[in-house]
């Protein structure tokens, strides 16, 4: 590790754990990436690099939550309608229900360009450039989405949307919902009748869709702004990247996570917002849970062979998440996050590009570099998770109380116990030579 | 005068190549800023007009002759090498087949891999399979025949090996590739062989000279067992059976492909084969015996595996064991029903089961349940695939056990009721497997399992209603069994013996008394079965283990023992860079003169008898 | 004249390279050594084009009485035997000025390129001259004239053991050497022969057992060239002690003088008692293709592995050559080509993998096929270059092979049906080859490879070029030796 | 006696407070029999919490909502009745966990017990507590 940190000089005696130097610079208040100006252009480059096909994801997710929603043959619904794309984000812009973050609340400049251009650089039609792979990919963000849908009892009993999905109520909505959707559609309305189930399967889908979307649309002006401070000179270290961060996701946790549909302009409500649920507790967390740490083994490096055994028993053993994932096989067969790599592909600040043409094979293998500066970046969320949960049900970092102290410090343990598995890279990322 | 697009129907296997030659642009090693998905939609369109092409081809050829036609490729020495093609309508109902669910496999697997950067290579392996096959299918020569399937089992290593990064993928590769080219060198052996004793390699005039030939019996039996290993390989019969299983670590909408067409052109060589191997009893009865096997232990193993798409593939070394005993007792009509029947069941099946893998993540049947009131579609493709594929009147699958029963009735009644048998394991072992996905209880891997996409809902009801429809299509083909002359006990005894098949396996795996897994009495023989019958360790204690063991001893040999012997008569020590040592200093100039002054002196020295005469 | 000028443009070239007083960069000799190489290629070209396919025995001759009285002329032809072997030399020669430092290690440059240069282009003018001599004489003073050269491009190129591999690779030739000149020599003797002239020399009138001692001395002296199990210990040490474009020097040029001569002097000239010793070299042969194959499965040196996989290859050309049919011996020359153009492929392309990962160890290679981080298009190449060698149809390998299966079932059939036993194997250790370098995953601690610049891929996707297309359109590959197959075929 | 929200209205140190509860629309809930017992936190603990917590969270009652439950208990349990318990079930529905051996509710501080009302008792917090392990 290039930072060794003496134990800190405190009531508490040093920790045994294997990770404990990054839990010493958890406990100063740092996070789990060294603190170098290398790493924060990192970061930040990747933060501005991922926001932009963000504002893309979360605008389409609630598109097709709210409008497409059951469509049998989706055929268009990457296809975003002009009104998701002029939506004004609900936190930042000028028409924002509450401004937070400064920024434009439609879509981001260079997302418009890049839709109305692409890589080729010529103003076709949308459809060709997406049957050129020319385009945002929104399969990851989709894998995204059931991978929250297909892990049960995330942060359970403090998250409710996952089991408000199994009760009678949620599925009384559903059916007002899906007997508006299909009027007038004798055959799935019959469809209905026979396999109520596979319907309300599909509405809880939706209603996860609704959730990312929503969940999205807070990080990516948070992102924007991030990156804005930065090339304003005002965010200098790692640490203060993520107290941003930390400082975000306070802001925004009561921030209302619900499922509208919207049928011929009318809206139904198959989650209301009087449901109570949070931000923090229903989308951030259950997010965070299921995308950084668990997700599902990749086809491209884990057998799904069942006597093999390479797939885990229970889906808490799940760790194929960013944190854990192997960047290197980025852009090969069966590796999925190379869709999301190659989304941040198309904005990458000018100081990555140079930086990343420095190093390795330059503009040859630029994917798998900033695959691996998104890890790098990724592990600093986590890092500001891990403080806002620290803050919010614990004790501050200079408690006078010995115990409040070791609470602190079980509570870091036991997360960095997460990382003790070989597949975590949280060892590689202390090292500027992992790239 | 045949039709035009009879008369082109050689380019069939082109339209594939030229996708997948195209889908070279999209590797990402080449296409860089944008994603590889237009290699899958140029491959998908090709795959279509090929289909577009064989079906109104076949169209025109229903009822005429076949059309022969020769183009020419290596003529050498007295051996030419010209490509026969026999168009006729079975040949161009295969390719409308292969061409049709390749198409169809193409499109599930925009879906299924819609996650996937490895498109390119996918797509253009599996054009590349389609070629293959379509060659196959097209050409009447052994020879060419024999080059197919070659480069059929290297499209299997590809397309396996597609997701390289993952350890089970390469060993699963490598069998593949070593147990086929085991079959395939078998049978260039009897390639080889067949030329001098038969003069041609065309499998017309292969049936020609069957009739009147008048070989050395030994000869013959070991020719036709030659001959007969190639589609053992293909079909992944006992004991070449291994690399089907292993073959399930490939991506799905390969599978679709191997377990449906792939293993039927192993099939089609035998049904080709069938006058040549039959000059030999001792060879049919071995290919008898091979199928009887494979389907008696396939079907035992497939009931004891807990991966579903293991599931899978040992019934369809199971059918194709059925296609076999067929093929030995002569009922060539009875083993292409089966062929037709067995590829879009199974093509369905691999569909359903795949669709639930791909959003419930697991394969292990044991963790899934429950899945039918969520997941209709799926569940009914899965019924239906199987019923398709067993004998389940009225389905396809029916009629094919039907006929082959029929015909093993008088001549081989115990051959007959091991059909029947085995008709019945199946129809037990798909059942299990569809009352544990999709009955039962829900589990924590199946309780948040909604229906797939389209891109996967769609060819699988495509395939459905083909499977509904099959026996429509037979019988307006005019190629069912004639339900007036079949013996109706049969049809009853074949039809019970399914129902019982399900009914037991209902009743064993829906009755919450009996505890989940089922457990044998004997927990070795459990494993024999589930492990395969230990295949994978018999060939690793003896083919393997052999080669192994006597490359390490040969090498040994050469390094101690001729090397040695070498190195003992000191040549080498001798010299060992001391007297011809070269100087470092030494510029290229020197090392010139020194090469000139060499040649002067073998120059004088081969003047030396002259100078003296001199 | 066009064939003096074979041997003497490379010739001319070389000792421009080597001689020129003043200072001559490396990039200049590179580009004088491309030029005069190339020279040498467009003539081959010239030569395939005026080529008389239809005509039996040897063409375009050039006769120069040199000592007369001695016997040694100057004589010069080609046939269809030898046109095939010249048209390779020449392909590969121009490749390997292309790229000489393929296989260095990242960072190293060329030593001494002058001199490296010129002895390419020296080692091309006497290969070529050995196919073209038609006086036994001249062909042994060819034969030997590349052992210092070669000697050289080991000891001075080569890896830690290259001084034991090089003294190794000198004893051994020396001796071919020793052997084949006192066949010659005796053959001139013993027959009354007035000259050493290949049509002068007529061994029907010499008694049995001396054609017998003289073929025998023949047979080693080229079987160690060639090389034949087992005379081939010098092999592995060599081509793998090399640097790559010595082994693929080695390999794919000079191993085919061994069975070039076996053709051309013990076939061709002792006729009869070849059919009586057939049957032992057949099985020779087949021993040779099992050996080979068996010794490469053990190899973890990839480089050796490939090496191993050379003395496989070349027993099918013996086992042919034993057969003697007509389709046998079109399959044996074309088996010369493909061994060649497919051995220097997968010598070309392990030097790249060395060149980039530095190292050719089978447990320390891993994940080339990454498209972004391996060597994607060095590992793609590799695979076909590794089916080809295996057999897979499509590729010229294939057609070789099947001939000289197909020519030698009949005079053969269990050495043959064995050396098609050697072909599984060949899968064997060319799966284990590509699942341990291509598959598997990268190792995230050193997989940091620097990228393969487009000229370098240039020899290698030119082989794979002509591999493929020899192999879909073989017409191409035996059109030149069917009439001179045939009438060696006659012969007998 | 008053009832809990008039002690609450009464004491401006709570005004933070009942805004909150008075926007959630809690105010009714509050002043029905109960009994409950609840962890107010003082102005000062909001004031802790980082800039737009609340002004988001005001926008949003019934997640606001939420958040206030979780301070709210049903049940009357004194000072000495929490010394015994190490957690409760707040009326949100998830867990508190306590150590009011050092009057600490959650990572909060109770600075002021026993404050008794008419439906139920209130102990005065520090710090917002929010759910969570």
């Amino acid at each position: 590790m290039t930072q060794t940190l003496e134990a800190p000089k405190t009531k508490i005696p040093p920790s045994t754990h294997p990770l404990a130097e990054i839990i010493y610079r958890l406990e100063a208040g740092g996070t789990m990436l060294p603190d170098t100006p290398e790493n924060l252009m990192q970061i930040i480059g990747l933060y501005k690099a991922y926001a932009v096909p963000m504002d893309f994801y979360w605008r389409d997710l609630l598109y097709i939550a709210e409008q497409v929603f059951l469509n049998p043959l989706p055929w268009s619904k990457y296809f975003i309608s002009d009104e998701y794309l002029d939506r004004e984000n609900k936190y930042s812009g000028d028409n924002a229900d509450l401004r937070i973050w400064r920024g434009c609340g439609d879509a981001h400049p260079e997302l418009r360009e890049f839709m109305a251009q692409g890589e080729l650089k010529k103003n076709l039609p949308n459809i060709l450039h997406h049957l050129w792979h020319d385009r945002i990919n929104m399969e990851f963000a989709e894998e995204c989405m059931r991978s929250m849908l297909w892990h049960r009892d995330m942060y359970k009993p403090w998250n409710q949307f996952d089991g408000f999905l199994d009760t009678d109520e949620y599925k009384q909505n559903c059916d007002r919902v899906i007997k508006a959707y299909f009027k007038g559609n004798p055959a799935m309305l019959g469809l209905y009748k026979l396999f109520p189930d596979m319907f309300y399967e599909q509405c809880r889908q939706m209603s996860y869709y609704s959730n990312l979307g929503l969940f999205w649309e807070v990080m990516a002006p948070v992102f924007f702004e991030m990156s804005d401070l930065y090339d304003e000179g005002k965010m200098t270290s790692v640490p203060a990247a993520m107290d941003f961060l930390v400082n975000g996701i306070f802001a925004i946790a009561g921030r209302p996570i619900y499922h509208h549909v919207y049928i011929k302009g009318e809206c139904f409500e198959i989650i209301p917002k009087s449901k109570g649920f949070t931000w923090l507790y229903e989308a951030a967390l259950p997010y965070v849970e299921a995308v950084f740490y668990r997700t599902a083994p990749f086809r491209g490096t884990k057998s799904y062979n069942a006597q093999a055994g390479q797939v885990p028993d229970s889906q808490p053993d799940f760790h194929y998440g960013v944190l854990y994932a192997d960047k290197f096989p980025v852009g090969t067969a069966g590796i999925p996050p190379t869709f999301l790599a190659q989304d941040m592909l198309h904005f990458l600040p000018d100081y990555l590009v140079e930086y990343y043409k420095q190093h390795c094979r330059g503009e040859g293998d630029t994917i798998v570099q900033l695959a691996v500066s998104f890890q790098r970046s990724m592990y600093c969320v986590t890092s500001a998770v891990i403080q806002a949960l620290r803050a919010a049900l614990l004790y501050p970092l200079d408690d006078e109380d010995p115990e409040h102290l070791m609470a602190n410090r079980q509570f870091f343990e036991a997360q960095m116990d997460r990382f003790l598995r070989p597949e975590a890279r949280i060892r590689d990322i202390q090292s500027q030579e992992y790239r | 005068m045949s039709h035009p697009l009879i008369q082109s129907i050689w380019l069939l296997p082109i339209y594939t190549l030229i996708g997948a030659a195209l889908s070279v642009i999209w590797f990402p090693g080449i296409t860089r800023r944008t994603g590889p998905r237009p290699a899958g939609y140029i491959n998908a369109l090709m795959s279509f007009l090929a289909f577009a092409h064989a079906s109104a081809a076949l169209f025109y050829a229903w009822d005429n002759p076949a059309v022969d036609f020769t183009v020419p490729w290596l003529q050498v020495a007295n051996l030419d090498l010209s490509i026969p093609f026999h168009i006729d309508p079975i040949a161009l109902t295969a390719c409308t087949v292969i061409t049709g669910l390749n198409f169809l496999a193409q499109v599930f697997a925009i879906g299924y891999l819609e996650l996937d950067w490895g498109w390119a290579r996918f797509f253009s392996l599996l054009a590349f399979f389609e070629a293959g096959m379509n060659f196959l299918v097209l050409n009447d020569s052994l020879f060419f025949g024999y080059i197919a399937l070659e480069l059929l089992t290297l499209g299997t290593y590809l397309l396996l090996g597609l997701w390289f990064n993952q350890s089970l993928v390469i060993t699963g590769a490598r069998d593949a590739f070593l147990t086929k080219r085991v079959g395939d060198l078998f049978l260039l052996m009897g390639v080889v062989a067949l030329l001098p004793i038969a003069g041609t390699w065309n499998y017309t005039e292969l049936a020609i000279w069957a009739e009147t030939a008048n070989v050395d019996p030994k000869v013959m039996t070991l020719l036709g067992l030659a001959l007969l290993a190639g589609p053992m390989g293909k079909c992944a019969q006992f004991p070449l059976h291994l690399w089907l299983d292993e073959a399930m670590e490939g991506p799905v909408p390969g599978t679709i492909l191997r377990n449906s067409l792939v293993v039927q052109v192993g099939a089609w060589v035998l049904v080709k084969l069938q006058p040549v191997l039959a000059l030999s009893p001792t060879v049919l009865n071995f290919a008898i015996f091979i199928g009887a096997l494979t389907a008696v232990g396939g079907s035992l193993i497939a009931i004891a595996q807990i991966d579903i798409k293991r599931t899978l593939s040992y019934p369809t070394s199971v059918l194709m064991g059925c296609v076999f005993i067929a093929v030995g007792t002569g009922n060539i009509q009875a083993a292409l029903l089966l062929s037709v029947s067995h590829a879009l069941g199974m093509a369905l099946m691999v569909m359903s089961s795949s669709a639930v893998v791909w959003n419930s993540v697991t394969q292990d049947v044991t963790q899934l349940g429950g899945l039918f009131s969520r997941r209709p579609i799926s569940a009914l493709s899965y019924a239906v695939g199987a019923l398709g594929v067993v004998a389940m009147p009225p389905f396809g699958g029916f009629w094919a056990m039907l006929q082959l029963v029929e015909g093993l009735r008088i001549t081989h009644p115990w051959l007959a009721v091991l059909v029947i048998a085995v008709n019945a394991m199946l129809a037990f072992g798909f059942t299990r497997v569809f009352c544990q996905v999709f009955l039962g209880q829900t589990t924590k891997f199946t309780e948040r399992s909604p229906e797939v996409h389209y891109w996967m809902i769609l060819p699988m009801m495509v395939v459905m209603g083909l499977v509904i429809h099959l026996p429509l299509v037979l019988s307006a083909a005019d190629v069912l069994p004639n339900w007036v002359e079949i013996s109706k006990d049969n049809a009853v005894i074949l039809a019970w013996s399914t129902l019982s098949g399900i009914g037991l396996a209902a009743v064993i795996y829906l009755s919450p008394t009996i505890s989940k897994p089922v457990k044998l009495p004997s927990q070795s023989l459990q494993d024999l079965f589930a492990y395969d019958f230990y295949t994978p360790q018999l060939y690793r204690n003896t083919i393997i283990g052999f080669v192994a063991i006597s490359s390490k001893l040969l090498s040994s040999f050469d390094r101690i023992g001729i090397d040695g012997v070498g190195n003992f008569f000191g040549f080498a020590t001798l010299f060992s860079g001391q007297s011809l040592k070269y100087s470092t200093s030494g510029q290229s100039q020197f090392y010139m003169l020194t090469i000139v002054l060499g040649l002067v002196g073998i120059g004088l020295w081969l003047c030396y008898p002259l100078l003296n005469v001199g | 004249m066009i064939l003096s000028a074979l041997i003497l443009v490379p010739l001319l070239g070389s000792l421009i390279v080597g001689f020129y007083p003043g200072v001559m960069s490396p990039a200049l000799s590179r580009l004088v050594t491309i030029g005069f190489a190339s020279i040498s290629l467009l003539l081959t070209i010239a030569i395939g084009v005026m080529f008389d396919l239809s005509h039996i025995g040897l063409q375009m001759q050039d006769f120069l009485p040199w000592l007369p009285d001695l016997g040694l002329n100057y004589s010069l032809a080609i046939d269809g035997l030898s046109f095939p072997l010249v048209a390779l030399t020449n392909l590969l020669t121009v490749l390997l000025a292309f790229n000489s430092s393929v296989g260095l290690k990242p960072g190293e440059d060329l030593k001494r390129p002058r001199l490296f240069y010129s002895l390419l282009l020296l080692v091309n003018s006497g290969v070529i001259g050995a196919f073209l001599a038609q006086n036994l004489m001249l062909f042994f003073l060819f034969y030997e004239i590349e052992l210092i050269p070669f000697y050289l491009l080991i000891v001075i190129w080569g890896s830690e053991k290259r001084e034991y591999a090089a003294t190794k690779f000198l004893i051994y030739t020396a001796l071919s050497g020793i052997l084949i000149l006192a066949a010659f020599l005796a053959m001139n003797w013993l027959t009354g022969a007035a000259s050493f002239e290949y049509g002068a020399i007529d061994t029907t009138d010499l008694s049995r057992n001396t054609q017998l001692v003289l073929l025998a001395l023949l047979l080693v002296g080229f079987g160690i060239k060639t090389p034949l199990v087992p005379l081939h210990s010098w092999l592995p040490d060599a081509y793998v002690e090399s640097s790559a474009p010595v082994s693929i020097m080695l390999g794919g040029i000079l191993s085919k003088l061994g069975t070039y001569g076996i053709i051309r002097f013990a076939v061709g000239l002792f006729p009869e008692t070849w059919v009586s010793v057939a049957p032992l070299m057949a099985t020779i042969a087949a021993i040779t293709v099992i050996y080979g194959s068996f010794c490469a499965i053990a190899q973890t040196d990839i480089k050796r592995m490939v090496a191993y996989s050379s003395i496989g290859h070349m027993g099918y050309v013996i086992l042919g050559t034993a057969a003697l049919t007509p389709l046998s011996m079109v399959g044996v020359i074309s088996q010369m080509v493909a061994h060649g153009l497919i051995l220097a492929l997968l010598f070309y392309l392990i030097g790249m993998i060395e060149s980039k990962v530095g190292t050719r160890e089978l447990e320390l290679l891993s994940g080339l096929l990454n498209p972004i981080r391996g060597l994607p298009m060095i590992s793609a190449l590799l695979i076909l270059g590794a089916m080809a060698s295996a057999g897979i149809p499509g590729m010229v390998g294939f057609v070789a092979e099947f001939m000289v299966f197909q020519g030698s079932f009949s005079a053969f059939p269990i050495q043959t049906l064995v050396a098609i036993v050697g072909t599984a194997l060949t899968a064997v250790y060319f799966v284990i080859l590509l699942n341990r370098t291509c598959f598997g995953k990268l190792d995230t601690k050193g997989a940091y490879y620097a990228p393969v610049a487009r000229w370098e891929y240039m020899p290698a996707f030119i082989l794979t070029i002509v591999i493929l297309f020899l192999g879909i359109q073989p017409s191409w590959l035996v059109r030149w030796s069917q009439v001179t197959s045939d009438a060696i075929a006659f012969v007998m | 006696m008053p009832n809990i929200v008039e002690i609450a209205v009464s004491d401006d140190r709570f005004s933070t407070l009942v805004t909150a509860v008075q926007v959630a629309g809690l105010v009714e809930a509050l002043q029905s029999p109960g009994p409950f017992t609840v962890f107010a936190p003082l102005n000062s603990a909001f004031e802790k919490l980082p800039p737009g917590t609340i002004t988001s969270l005001v926008q949003n009652p019934p997640q606001l909502g939420r958040i206030l439950t979780y301070h709210v208990v049903s049940g009357k349990y004194t000072k000495a009745d929490l010394e015994k318990l190490s957690e409760l079930t707040s009326l949100e529905g998830t867990t508190i966990r306590l150590n009011f051996k050092k009057n600490e509710v959650k990572n909060a501080t109770a600075v002021l017990t026993d404050i008794e009302a008419t439906n139920g008792i209130i102990h005065v917090i520090d710090n917002v507590i929010l759910m969570g392990p």
